[in-house]
């Protein structure tokens, strides 16, 4: 009953704080809310027994995702305001997607009871993989294509960033650049902040074999200490074509592909693993993508190259 | 002995709420935004303290405890200095203002 | 139910040649970013072929054994794991993928080679790794049989082709390319929903296991109209076409034909998959039906549009709205009233060499209009006089693939429309054919219009004009030759379609006609629309002189076109407004859902 | 009603929400949040999906939520292309409306 | 004990609410961020809450991850306050290649 309640109570503030985001006025406020409304969500996804979910919410959801709108809330301030949308296309619009969600509750209660679950099969199979966690599992073993070619579309989202370089000046580095406050206090932060936020990222990834967690985001923990660590000005953004920089956005996919073409080898098929080396290939797996994931994050969220020299 | 513990619990958590409760009124009463940061993350830190008291003494695995003790550590850290930043920004808002 | 054990669920011989297909380009992407500089170009130039040589096989060994392939990634089984399958419309869809592919790299060495004395380049350095993601990403969508894994290969098919359209980084084409990632990124996370709630009712995602599976209850119904409309608004299907033309003739030649010839063809691969595959049985007449009037629409809508374009890119672009149109009325003439069901007979058959015909043509139409816009500067129709003679091979190419377009013979488009008019919903419902006639006659008259305006001789003044390697206009020509000849080449292949499908009756029917199909009254009726198409370039032509002549008589009186083709482009203008256009998403999904709804 | 069927509600509500933003918002980057948000709801699908299928002794099917990791990285994927794509565009033209470029007014660009 | 915990739960986050609810109708200001600092802090202690009251301790790496990207989230929203980007470059112009 009670858990009801709290139920309840979250339901209701997700709800409101999502049409508080689309209709509130001001740029920076929807933003500032969505970053809360992304961090709530946290709290859902943990009340829906999703911890692995939920790590990742708040990581992306929230963090990055809050980040990136942010920053781009700031840099677009002085854009002309724009019109709205006229009045009766507003109307349309709002029958329209009153229809489909009411359409979508109705779906809700006509799912087949009891519902249809993978559940049992996943747990059944875990042994072979020699994790305790089912959806690393699902993730690295069960679906691993899925999550391989995943990684190829963040790379390729990375491209597409970078192709939005100053024509003319190749390589760059990211826009990224640290404000002008930068003083003792973010310094401060930058100083003491990452140190435990990458101990907390090791952990993620290291965890993730057996407790919720894992590649996905131990990557993302790491990619926001980077970011902060550039942000405060400690480290300076690195050109996008340093060496190390590439080899680590490609280190993760490609010892998946590597492994991958391995187990066509020894385990008889693309991506799969000998049974008792499993649990080893894929902790390898999640290292090296925790890595790859923390580049291309950090990259992505940076922004598209600028000429490197300052005016 | 478990109805000490969780008596003292029950104590701990409430305070911890009711500090929460008091931040969210410093929030909504205080007049400008320096004393509406400073009650609010002085004071939830506070409630957050106690409530984790209240919880490490339910917990009987030592590690959670230890996790438990540590997202408190952490967040006195982060909030302190995200507050100070913060006030920073505040305060230079301010003088352009 | 139509089959009778789970299909597919182990790993055939040759099944590796699937993950090969997938992966090769994938490797080709990390090692371009590992090593950078021109190693980038050496690779896409390594791989693109080896990816053809790969549908090749695959197409072989699947002609060899008639049997579809199979690979079960991992050896996790689905429904658990996710498994690859290549049937007959995979094969031939891969082959054409691979093969324009390909074209698309050699005529994009103009364009796409790092300069000398540079490292690096931005542009080289984005467009070959972008290049191979279309092909990773076409091959997946080809193969996939599971449909989560199918979203991911959309993505990144959206991720590799919005790059491309900004890719010269100037204002509108940025602005094109926000529009169509915002557009595509709606049209996934509606996709998105349907899988969940297909999930929800299923418990799995398996294309054969849910082809047993499908019930047509109320969730079923909202997933196929979430996922049909998903998929539509990536596939540009008429009323959601707002992001196309400008992204289509904004981008880079070589960019453009990657983006008109396949990727576009991709979602519209998983509208096939799912209405064919998955749920057969489900969309009712009504939801068929739907999609043919929005593809009749679109064929008249972006043939009149494409008419009264005053830039070459833009024709094409709009061109290539008309011709989706095409792909759509499949679904019309393969629904079988009796069977209350979609059947997969000749009317897949002749959409599938549509969108093979189409690849072809327009990737050719697509090269021979960049060659002229390099060689000219701009690609003002009414200012192309001597083209002709400065570009005979890229405007042989343009003709050439229009001719196809228009349905000439032996064009793959001639036969897939005879294909289309053999199935037996077209002898009733006689306007699929009057409107495929219509279509062809646009067709014919901006193919003539643009065909005339080249072929005049160049008056003094715009002589000059730059160079353009010849491999270009040739890769066009040949792209559009053999998409002029594909009726030809695979009449005899036709029958690999139907390859791991359910009703695979047809193989035998359609082998022997060829002089059915290819009859002299055959060929002396596909002229037909020509003819009426050069009256109307003619029309059009004289309107356009007169107008040009007012507007030199009343330079600023503020006179108006005329109003009621005016009107038109109002109507156009309207559609391609965000609010407008992503209405018209909600409403389709609405109405698919009811209509659907009905028919149970 | 059970928590999974309220949450569920909640995800067919905000994706409402969403999409009537994307519709009707007219700055792109509203748009975007807009799209972030009737991600979640739609995320919001796979948690109610996930928990129903509980069994097992696990608290949720694992397949649906390894599958919304997946689409949330790639959501924030997404987002991150769109955000350079408009801030490039906004340097340029110092605009930051999808307003429908005239690229067919007849400039030779 | 599992009720009580829970309903402390409850309690933060109406006081959560309230006070978002007291940000949002202000207006916008720099204090804007104090609903990040809010839910870093409140929803920590939810998260620990029900951590304790479900008896599943990875929760309480949620509680962590969420403060931290609190703190994150809040730095970058300094970082782009008008002004404080003063150190940006400006994109040069290259409107045609």
């Amino acid at each position: 009953m009670m858990s009801f309640t709290f139920d309840t109570a979250a339901a209701l503030l997700i709800v409101a704080m999502g049409g508080w985001i689309v209709i509130v006025p001001d740029v920076t406020r929807a933003v500032i809310g969505f970053i809360v409304y992304g961090l709530m969500l946290t709290i859902v996804w943990v009340r829906l027994s999703a911890v692995d979910v939920a790590l990742t919410e708040a990581a992306i959801g929230g963090g990055l995702t809050g980040m990136l709108l942010i920053n781009a809330a700031g840099r677009l301030r002085s854009a002309r305001p724009v019109l709205r949308t006229d009045a009766p296309v507003r109307f349309i619009a709002a029958l329209l997607c009153a229809a489909v969600s009411v359409s979508l509750a109705a779906v809700i209660f006509m799912l087949p009871s009891p519902a249809p679950s993978l559940a049992p099969l996943a747990v059944e199979n875990l042994q072979q993989t020699g994790l305790g966690n089912p959806v690393a599992a699902v993730l690295f073993a069960y679906r691993a294509l899925d999550t391989l070619l995943e990684k190829v579309v963040l790379l390729l989202a990375l491209l597409s960033v970078w192709s939005l370089a100053t024509v003319g000046f190749w390589p760059g580095l990211p826009g990224l650049r640290p404000p002008a406050l930068a003083g003792s206090t973010l310094d401060f932060l930058a100083r003491h902040l990452p140190p435990y936020g990458i101990i907390f990222g090791v952990y993620m990834c290291w965890n993730g074999a057996s407790e919720p967690g894992g590649a996905f985001q131990g990557g993302t923990v790491i990619a926001a200490m980077w970011l902060l660590v550039m942000i405060a000005g400690m480290r300076r953004v690195p050109s996008i074509d340093e060496a190390w920089l590439r080899r680590s956005l490609v280190a993760g996919p490609a010892i998946f592909v590597v492994i991958g073409f391995a187990g066509m080898m020894v385990a008889g098929s693309f991506l799969a693993y000998p049974p008792d080396h499993a649990k080893l290939l894929i902790v390898v797996i999640e290292v090296a993508l925790t890595l790859s994931i923390a580049a291309v994050l950090g990259l992505l969220a940076a922004g598209p190259p600028v000429p490197e020299s300052r005016p | 002995m478990t109805v000490v513990l969780d008596a003292l619990t029950v104590a701990a958590v409430v305070i911890g709420a009711l500090f929460f409760m008091a931040g969210t009124v410093g929030l909504l009463r205080f007049p400008d935004a320096l004393t509406r940061l400073h009650a609010l993350t002085k004071v939830d830190n506070l409630g957050l303290g106690f409530i984790v008291a209240g919880l490490l003494l339910q917990t009987g695995e030592l590690l959670v405890a230890l996790k438990l003790a540590g997202v408190w550590l952490f967040v006195q850290l982060s909030a302190g200095i995200v507050a100070q930043l913060v006030a920073q920004a505040i305060v230079q808002s301010r003088r352009r203002s | 139910m139509p089959h009778t054990a789970i299909p597919l669920a182990a790993t055939t011989a040759g099944g590796d040649l699937l993950v090969a297909a997938v992966m090769l380009p994938v490797v080709g992407i990390l090692l371009s970013l590992l090593f950078g500089g021109r190693t980038v170009e050496r690779l896409a130039m390594l791989i693109l072929p080896l990816n053809l040589v790969i549908a090749l096989l695959v197409f072989i060994d699947l002609w060899q054994s008639g049997e579809p392939l199979a690979y079960v990634v991992g050896g996790w089984t689905p429904p658990l794991g996710v498994a690859l399958r290549a049937d007959g419309l995979s094969a031939a869809m891969m082959v054409t993928t691979a093969a324009v592919a390909c074209a698309i790299g050699v005529y994009a060495r103009a364009d796409f080679l790092t300069p000398a004395g540079v490292v690096e380049a931005r542009s080289p350095f984005v467009f070959w790794p972008l290049l191979l993601g279309v092909c990773s990403a076409m091959n997946l969508v080809c193969i996939g049989g599971d449909l989560f894994t199918l979203y991911v290969a959309m993505e990144l098919l959206t991720f590799a082709a919005v790059p491309m359209v900004s890719l010269d980084g100037r204002a509108e084409t940025l602005k094109a390319a926000l529009r169509y990632l915002l557009f595509a990124i709606a049209g996934s996370i509606l996709y998105l929903l349907g899988i969940t709630l297909l999930y929800g009712t299923y418990g799995t995602l398996d294309i054969a296991r849910l082809s047993r599976l499908a019930q047509p209850d109320f969730a079923t119904i909202c997933t196929l109209a979430l996922m049909t409309t998903g998929l539509l608004a990536k596939t540009a299907l008429f009323p959601l076409h707002l992001w196309l033309p400008s992204a289509h003739a904004g981008a880079p030649a070589a960019a453009s034909a990657a983006l008109s010839a396949l990727v576009v063809k991709g979602s519209f691969f998983l509208v096939i998959r799912l209405w064919f595959d998955v749920m057969p049985a489900l969309p009712g007449s009504g939801g068929a039906t739907i999609l043919g009037v929005l593809g009749a629409t679109a064929i008249i809508f972006g043939g009149i549009m494409a008419l009264r374009q005053q830039r070459l890119k833009l024709l094409v672009a709009y061109s290539t709205v008309a011709q989706i149109g095409y792909l759509f009325l499949i679904f019309p003439l393969a629904w079988n009233a009796q069977s209350g069901r979609l059947e997969s007979g000749a009317a897949l058959a002749g959409g599938l060499l549509q969108v093979m015909a189409h690849a072809t043509a327009k990737a050719g139409m697509f090269m021979a209009a960049g060659t002229i816009y390099a060689a000219f500067g701009h690609d003002r129709i009414a200012q192309l006089a001597g083209a002709g003679r400065a570009l005979p091979i890229s405007v042989l190419a343009f003709v050439c693939g229009g001719g196809t377009l228009v349905g000439l013979p032996f064009g793959g488009a001639f036969l897939a429309k005879s294909l289309l008019l053999e199935s037996p919903v077209a002898s009733e419902q006689w306007w699929w054919d009057w409107i495929m006639f219509a279509g062809s006659t646009l067709t014919s008259a901006y193919v003539i219009v643009v065909m005339t305006r080249t072929l005049t001789r160049a008056r003094m003044s715009q002589a000059a004009c730059a160079s353009v390697p010849r491999y270009q206009q040739m890769t066009a020509l040949v792209l559009a030759l053999s998409s002029l000849l594909l009726g030809l080449a695979v009449f005899g292949v036709l029958g690999i379609i139907q390859i791991g499908r359910p009703d695979a009756a047809y193989v035998i029917a359609v082998a022997p006609r060829f002089f059915d199909v290819f009859s002299f009254a055959a060929i002396l009726k596909a002229f037909n629309p020509v003819v009426l198409g050069t009256v109307l370039a003619i029309g059009h032509m004289w309107r356009e002189r007169a107008r040009a002549m007012a507007a030199d008589a009343v330079a600023c009186s503020g006179k108006r076109s005329p109003a009621r083709l005016a009107l038109l482009d109002q109507v156009d203008r309207a559609l391609r407004q965000w609010p407008v256009g992503s209405t018209s998403l909600l409403f389709l999904t609405i109405a698919f859902g009811a209509a659907m709804f009905a028919a149970h | 009603m059970s928590g999974e069927a309220l949450f569920g509600l909640v995800g067919a509500a905000v994706i409402g929400i969403g999409l009537f933003g994307l519709v009707t918002n007219a700055d792109a980057l509203r748009k975007l949040l807009a799209f972030n948000v009737l991600s979640s709801g739609v995320f919001l699908f796979f948690g109610v999906v996930a928990r129903r299928g509980a069994a097992a002794g696990l608290g949720g099917d694992p397949v649906p939520q390894a599958l919304v990791i997946t689409a949330i990285v790639v959501a924030f994927a997404a987002t991150a292309m769109a955000i350079a794509l408009l801030t490039r565009l906004f340097d340029r033209t110092g605009s930051a409306t999808l307003g429908d470029s005239s690229t067919d007014e007849g400039g030779d660009a | 004990m599992t009720d009580f915990l829970v309903l402390a739960a409850c309690f933060v986050m109406a006081m959560v609410a309230l006070g978002l609810i007291g940000i949002a109708v202000r207006g916008p200001g720099v204090d804007l961020i104090l609903a990040v600092q809010l839910i870093g802090s409140g929803g920590t202690a939810i998260l620990l809450l029900l951590a304790v009251a479900t008896e599943t301790p990875p929760i309480i790496d949620v509680a962590l991850m969420l403060a931290l990207l609190a703190a994150f989230a809040a730095v970058a929203f300094v970082a782009s306050m008008p002004g404080a980007t003063g150190g940006k470059v400006e994109v040069a112009d290259d409107s045609r290649p």
